[in-house]
């Protein structure tokens, strides 16, 4: 197990401006119901995300692009290696090891996470769902509905839709809600998991718009994509994944370009 | 703990407990023990002292405790007043009386403002006790909690926590479901801000004259040997909410035929004729406040000593 | 099995260097134990997770519970997950003081800002304190109710255990708690033992509310109602952890419980504490052997 | 403040035991003054023998545990009245014919909530009650709660403020605490029972 | 001869029978005569009257003294005697009103209708132990003969039922106290005059008229339940309890009264409206002209009690009324048995209370089966080691004993217990 970097380290890994470095991340499952065997999902990435910087995530799929992704979120714990963050106070800390009441607090107020895996909570109406996010950002909760029924209409979700229950939601709507939920305020860092890929075309350009939207307010984002059109369009950066390392790292043309064998699921 | 009891050999029983008087019924260490809890009593107003209450010439439950309170307060130039639901005459009262006077050769008085000691069963009299009197309740049942819970190590507790929630939800739950608290006579009150107490069956009237008495009050259950007392000047008050008046029982338009009070404790007598004649309960008080031209009942003056 | 970078405190139940230093926790609980029989050092060894009992080879003395740390911030709530026998509502009843711990100092503070050793405070002080600092919701309404009591006297409990003593404000105050749970204002006086089993938790739940208390603790509080019902109670339960400030401790052998309530969770086993995180981390990454069977009987 | 015994082994013993009347007639002064603190009675003296004890012999027989705090009244006493001896840390009633230390008050039987009872009974002789021409000797007491309307003083002489001082704090838990009899060498009577609140009264002049 | 063989056991027997009777005999003193019994230990026989449920002072008196005073023995002999007896026939319903009253108080009103009537009662007399010298004893009388002055005539002296002029009381005025004498009105003090018809007005129809009583009665006239007929059970109508009820034990009746008194919802305790004794006439069908005659007068105790119904379930503006009625002079048996005629009827006649009242408060079942402890169990005793030393063998790991080849108990052959000769 590598001695753990100190945060000092950490200071020096996040100069101002920058917002996210991830530092010799590894993450293995051990699958003690099977038979104990160990999964290595990540086997070292080092990776940084400026303010205001939209870094794409590409490759084939598991090859441990939402697993670095959920590693920042702390969904999962890391096995080695330091998730460096410089929240908006300009304390740096890092996500891989703070305890977790912290990580808790810290998702609520800086953190924006949008995955078609999430869970939608049972029995919530959907202007909760969005409203209980602002208030994790801080917000008092007349002012958080408020801002809800903005984030809403911004992607598209009917008043009519406020009060049902998000779980009778259909996948591309749920989506939506998940995204106004994820960017009720500009996060500090803003994860996206295929943010559109259950989205019809015309949802898709105005969540795509959205999102471009958000990087010009300095929101640092960190994606996603099997939508290489997407990607294209919004990334400032592709780091392509490929069996839990980084293959290349650059400017989304020449990358894409250079890995054209990049399979594209439509 | 060595006792020097050895060396009283030479001493008889007697100078150690006193003369026998030829009447007794109460031996003078049994005086003793009953006086030595009363002090705990006045000192903790409102706690229920056990003591070693001892058998008497009348049944448990007919006043063995307030005989043992009184014998051990009275002297010989005392005047004792006994009482039964507010009568000198009752049977029960007359009963007790001959007892005590028999006992402690003290002088009897009905008059209420003459006697030093009165033992009263369920009623307060209505003439205001002054400095230096004791009245002797008598007492049935002398634990307040035991209507609410069954458990007495339980009703311990809650005394000794001064926890009475439970005592409060059952007067929320009377007045809920009766629209009036409906406890009768017997009604709990708080002593000294501390102590939950059962004052003995008087009725609701005669609360508020336990409160910052002039009087020491003694409360002396025999058959369930525990005695509790209320010094002088101590606040009681019955158990209410702020904003649940207590109230006391009156009958609009009732008023005592001899003495015509409206505002003493009255009794009805049924009549054949179903009408009610309403009667003072304190007879004592009555016949002294009669107005003089009186012709109904000749007044027989003097009131036999 | 190799150990994350995370072979932190919170795993395998090795107590923290010291509580986080964040937040001014509500409640901040170390060593916490409790043995029934001898509870002498004996006692403890070959009992826990690695040995798969709690019953001591050695004394037969059962350690239900041994070396628990956890921790509560206001507003936030903690889940204490594992089967039956694991030692979860054994943990929960000597935080509430139902139970003397054998061993353990538990820090709580209250919204006021004072603070006290529940382990140091008598049973009369521990009893004064689940008037209005700690309040329990337990599984079976009827350690937390009179049954013969009506729903709105049962709420006058703590009331007038705090000292209220206006009759009007007291019973506005309950009306208010009893809408507040969902239970028909027009049953309030009726005797609580005429409930539904569910309803009998929402006239638990506000009576648990009557003095703000500080931290509020669930014990199985839905196990044994019917999924409905249960689902009511539950969300109704969400939506004051949400609108209050106060700390919870939710105990729950079912994750769904524990999901929609909690943000944090310890899973204990044996007595135990074997993992201790994020409820979404611990759903969705569990590091523990046993952990990983329970969210695997409850996922699939 | 012991008197010098002139009085024979039998005849001190006949004077301490209280014959009924005497006992009862004592016992309602003691219930005065407990039931009203700040009161002050009288007992009937009795030659030779000091008033504290007169007072606490009336109330002793075997099914109370005493503690004597004088050699020379101590046997005469118990032969008298038939009490059982014990040692001051479980005597119910305790005599001191000298001002107790604050150690002897604090180590006093205090009951808890569930035994009040057990609470023990001081009965402490003292010089005086506020008769010392200066002063000198003297602590003013403000005493408060059940038998008194508001506040009312009792001075005390022979008693040392700390005394005081630790009373107030043994009876700070009530309804755990102890009981104080107060008897003047001329039968003059006081009482505070653990249900008053006690605190001193600051002599204006210094200290 | 063994406690359990054949011909052994019928000597053992005759041997005790012996002893009980010459011990019966022993002694200096003359032997009790009837009469005795009847008047000095009445309220003995009458007790013995209401448990054995007969009512025959003779027959009651005879069963004391053979008791040697033993009350429980007492009540087997009389019950036993009892199922000698043909039963001829019914006597028609009693109407409890025609009770001419020797004795008659209310705790519930001053002045009742027809005022107190004191009587002849212990309740104020000083509950000392007499310590008069035996040679006293006749100057004693002859006082009292000469205090009495003019002595009643009282008519029911017929004196097979044990009434002798003793029964009367004295005149005893009230004090000439003017304070109390117009206000305690009409005490007094003085029996019921025997012969004229002392028959004063029902407190139940006072409290009738003020319209507080809890209404149960029904309309219908059922025929009473027959517990000598049928056994009570749990749910059985009132007329089964009341009729268990008089036929219980004083002693059960007192302390099973007493134990409700401590359970929080029956703390509260009732108050007596009327405490009466006295002679209610007996009447039969006359089997030629069908009309009733009386043909016996039966001396009993009845009470009349009220509670203030206190619980969730009930109408807090109402008061509910129990009822007890027993065999000859017996007071507290008829307040104890009015007391649970209310519970019963408060906690329904299948309740607990209900159980325990027809079940275990009768006397003769209840001693019976107690001291049937001393019969022999040595057969089952055995059975019980033989299961204690199996229990045993399995715990110490010794080899699982066989049930039948289970030792037996150590000296196998049962004891001998002679009678004690």
């Amino acid at each position: 197990m590598r001695e753990m970097d100190s945060a000092l380290d950490l200071q020096k890994e996040l100069p101002e401006g920058r917002v996210l470095a991830v530092r010799g991340l590894t993450k293995d499952f051990t699958m003690h119901l099977v038979d104990g065997r160990v999964a290595h999902a990540l086997k070292g990435v080092d990776l940084e995300v400026e303010q205001g910087e939209h870094v794409a995530l590409a490759g084939p799929s598991g090859a441990g692009k939402s697993t670095l992704l959920r590693c920042v979120y702390r969904t999962y714990l890391t096995t080695s290696g330091a998730i460096g963050l410089r929240t908006s106070t300009g304390a740096v800390v890092d996500l891989a090891t703070m305890p977790d009441w912290d990580v808790a607090m810290l998702r609520g107020r800086e953190i924006g996470y949008v995955s078609q895996f999430l869970r939608a909570e049972p029995r919530r109406p959907v202007i909760e769902i969005v409203a209980r996010a602002g208030i994790a950002r801080g917000m008092e909760r007349g002012e958080a509905l408020d801002a809800a029924a903005v984030a809403l209409r911004r992607v598209g979700i009917d008043e009519a839709l406020w009060p049902v229950h998000a779980t009778v939601l259909s996948g591309g709507q749920k989506q939506r809600v998940n995204i106004a939920a994820g960017t009720i305020s500009p996060p500090r860092l803003l994860l996206l998991d295929e943010p559109v890929s259950a989205l019809d075309p015309v949802n898709r350009v105005s969540v795509l718009d959205l999102i471009a939207g958000l990087r010009e307010q300095g929101v640092a984002v960190l994606s996603v994509f099997h939508d290489l059109e997407a990607i294209e369009m919004l990334a400032t950066r592709v780091v392509v994944v490929e069996g839990g390392r980084v293959a290349a790292d650059g400017d989304p043309h020449e990358v894409l370009r250079a890995n054209h064998g990049l399979a594209v699921a439509r | 703990m060595t006792t020097l009891s050895a060396e009283l050999t030479e001493r008889s029983v007697e100078q150690l407990a006193g003369d026998a008087a030829p009447r007794d019924i109460f031996d003078e260490l049994s005086k003793r023990a009953v006086r030595r809890a009363l002090l705990t009593a006045i000192a903790v107003p409102g706690y229920q002292v056990p003591f070693s209450s001892r058998e008497m010439p009348v049944a448990r439950g007919w006043g063995s405790g307030g005989l043992q309170a009184t014998l051990a307060l009275i002297g010989a130039d005392d005047n004792v007043k006994v009482i039964d639901q507010g009568e000198d005459a009752g049977v029960n009262a007359t009963n007790l009386r001959r007892l005590i006077v028999g006992n402690a050769g003290c002088g009897e008085e009905t008059e209420t403002g003459l006697a030093d000691v009165i033992q009263s069963r369920h009623r307060i009299p209505e003439e205001p006790l002054k400095d230096g009197q004791t009245l002797v309740l008598q007492v049935p049942v002398p634990e307040p909690l035991r209507g609410v819970v069954g458990s007495m190590d339980e009703q311990r507790r809650m005394h000794a926590e001064g926890d009475y929630a439970k005592m409060w939800v059952r007067l929320y739950e009377d007045i809920v479901r009766n629209g009036v608290v409906s406890h009768s006579a017997d009604y709990p009150c708080l002593v000294n801000g501390r102590y939950v107490i059962a004052p003995s069956p008087i009725p609701r009237f005669d609360v508020p004259k336990l409160n910052d008495s002039e009087a020491l009050v003694v409360l002396s259950a025999g058959r369930e040997k525990r005695i509790y007392a209320i010094p002088p000047h101590t606040r009681v008050e019955p158990l209410t909410f702020e904003d649940v008046p207590f109230t006391v029982e009156h009958t609009e338009g009732a008023a005592c035929v001899f003495c015509g009070s409206d505002d003493t404790y009255l009794i009805g007598v049924p009549e054949e004729d179903g009408t009610t004649r309403w009667v003072c309960s304190d007879t004592d008080w009555c016949s002294r406040h009669r107005p003089d031209d009186d012709t109904e009942t000749e007044t027989e003056g003097e009131v036999s000593r | 099995m190799s150990l994350t970078l995370h072979e932190r405190a919170q795993y395998a139940g090795a107590p923290l260097a010291s509580p986080a230093p964040a937040p001014a926790w509500t409640l901040s609980v170390r060593g916490l134990g409790k043995i029934y029989g001898d509870t002498s050092e004996e006692s403890i060894a070959g009992t826990g997770p690695e040995f798969g009992t709690a019953v001591s080879p050695n004394t037969g003395a059962i350690v239900a519970a041994w070396g628990v740390d956890l921790d509560v911030a206001p507003g936030e709530a903690l889940g204490v997950i594992g089967e039956s026998g694991s030692g979860k509502s054994t943990v929960l009843r000597c935080i509430a003081g139902d139970e003397p711990a054998t061993a353990g100092e538990m820090l709580f503070t209250d919204h006021g800002g004072s603070t006290e050793r529940l382990d140091q405070l008598s049973p009369t002080e521990r009893r004064r304190m689940r008037i209005s600092d700690i309040s329990v919701v337990y599984q079976d309404p009827a350690l937390g109710l009179t049954m013969d009591v009506s729903a709105g006297g049962n709420v006058a409990d703590p009331l007038t255990a705090a000292g209220w003593r206006n009759f009007g404000r007291i019973r506005s105050r309950a009306t208010e708690l009893l809408q507040r749970t969902e239970v028909p204002i027009a049953r309030m006086d009726h005797p609580v033992k005429a409930f539904s089993g569910g309803m009998k938790q929402r006239v638990q739940i506000a009576k648990s509310l009557a003095n703000d208390p500080s931290l509020l603790l669930l014990d199985e509080p839905t196990t044994g109602l019917d999924a409905s019902v249960a689902a009511g109670v539950l969300d109704l339960m969400r939506g004051l952890l949400e609108e209050t400030n106060v700390a919870a401790i939710v105990v729950s052998h079912d994750f769904s419980v524990i999901e929609m309530l909690t943000t944090r969770v310890i899973v204990m086993q044996h007595g135990r504490v074997v993992e201790a995180g994020l409820t979404d981390q611990l759903l969705e990454d569990p590091q523990h052997p046993y952990s990983q069977q329970l969210v695997a009987a409850a996922r699939g | 403040m012991t008197t010098t015994r002139t009085l024979t082994y039998g005849e001190t013993i006949r004077r301490i035991g209280r014959a009924p009347e005497d006992s009862q007639r004592d016992y309602r002064r003691l219930i005065d003054v407990l039931g009203r603190p700040s009161r002050i009675a009288a007992i009937d003296t009795v030659d030779g023998v000091p008033p504290v004890i007169i007072l606490a012999a009336g109330l002793a027989d075997v099914d109370v545990t005493v503690a004597v705090l004088d050699e020379d009244w101590e046997r005469p006493f118990f032969v008298a009245t038939g009490a059982t001896r014990t040692d001051i840390t479980r005597a119910q009633h305790i005599i001191a014919t000298q001002p107790l230390t604050v150690d002897q008050l604090t180590s006093l039987e205090r009951g808890d909530a569930l035994h009040p009872e057990r609470g023990a009974r001081v009965f402490a002789a003292v010089t005086g009650f506020g008769d010392a021409v200066d002063g000198a000797d003297s602590t003013t007491l403000i005493l408060s709660g059940p038998g008194n309307d508001g506040e009312a003083r009792l001075s005390v002489d022979g008693l040392a403020p700390e005394f005081f001082d630790a009373l107030a704090i043994a009876n700070a838990d009530f309804p755990a605490g102890i009981d104080l009899v107060l008897v003047a060498p001329d039968g003059r009577i006081a009482a505070i029972p653990r249900s008053s609140r006690i605190s001193i009264e600051k002599p204006e002049k210094g200290a | 001869m063994g406690y359990s063989n054949a011909k052994g056991g019928e000597e053992a027997i005759l041997a005790a029978e012996q002893l009980v009777r010459r011990g019966r005999e022993a002694g200096s003193s003359p032997r009790l005569t009837l009469d005795q019994v009847t008047e000095r230990l009445r309220l003995a026989v009458d007790r013995v009257m209401g448990e054995a449920s007969l009512w025959s002072p003779g027959l009651a008196s005879r069963a004391v003294r053979q008791a040697e005073g033993d009350q429980f023995e007492a009540m087997q002999l009389l019950r036993a005697h009892r199922s000698t007896l043909p039963r001829l026939a019914y006597s028609e319903p009693v109407e409890v009103a025609e009770l001419r009253v020797l004795r008659r108080v209310s705790s519930a009103f001053r002045n009742p209708p027809g005022s107190q009537i004191l009587g002849r009662t212990l309740d104020y007399v000083g509950r000392l132990l007499d310590l008069m010298p035996e040679q006293d004893h006749e100057r004693y009388v002859a006082e009292l003969e000469a205090s009495v002055g003019h002595s009643h005539g009282h008519g029911h002296g017929h004196s097979h039922d044990g009434h002798t002029h003793g029964d009367h009381e004295h005149e005893h005025r009230v004090p000439e106290n003017s304070a109390t004498r117009d206000l305690v009105g009409e005490l007094q003090a003085v029996a019921a005059e025997s012969d004229d018809d002392r028959n004063p007005p029902r407190v139940m129809d006072l409290m009738r008229a003020m319209d507080l009583l809890v209404e149960r009665r029904t309309g219908e006239d059922p025929e009473p339940y027959d517990v000598t007929r049928q056994p009570a059970r749990p749910g059985a109508p009132r007329s089964a309890v009341l009729s268990m009820l008089a036929r219980a034990e004083t002693g059960a009746l007192v302390h099973f009264w007493y134990k409700l008194r401590f359970d929080p919802r029956s703390a509260g305790h009732e108050i007596p409206g009327e405490v009466r004794h006295g002679w209610l006439p007996l009447r039969v069908n006359h089997p030629l002209t069908g009309n009733p005659v009386q043909v016996a007068e039966v001396r009993v105790t009845d009470v009349e009690t009220y509670d203030d119904l206190d619980r969730p379930d009930e109408d807090r503006s109402r008061i509910d009324v129990g009822y007890g009625l027993c065999f000859g002079h017996n007071e507290r048996k008829a307040i104890a048995m009015a007391g649970l005629d209310l519970a019963v009827h408060r906690d329904g006649n299948s309740s607990e209370v209900a159980q325990q009242v027809l079940i275990t408060l009768d006397g003769v079942e209840a001693n019976g089966f107690l001291e049937h402890l001393k019969l022999p169990h040595h057969v089952d005793f055995r059975s019980v080691i033989d299961r204690k030393q199996a229990i045993r063998a399995l715990q110490t790991g010794t080899k699982p004993v066989a049930a039948t080849d289970a030792t037996p108990t150590p000296g196998n052959e049962t004891q001998q217990i002679g009678a004690l000769v």
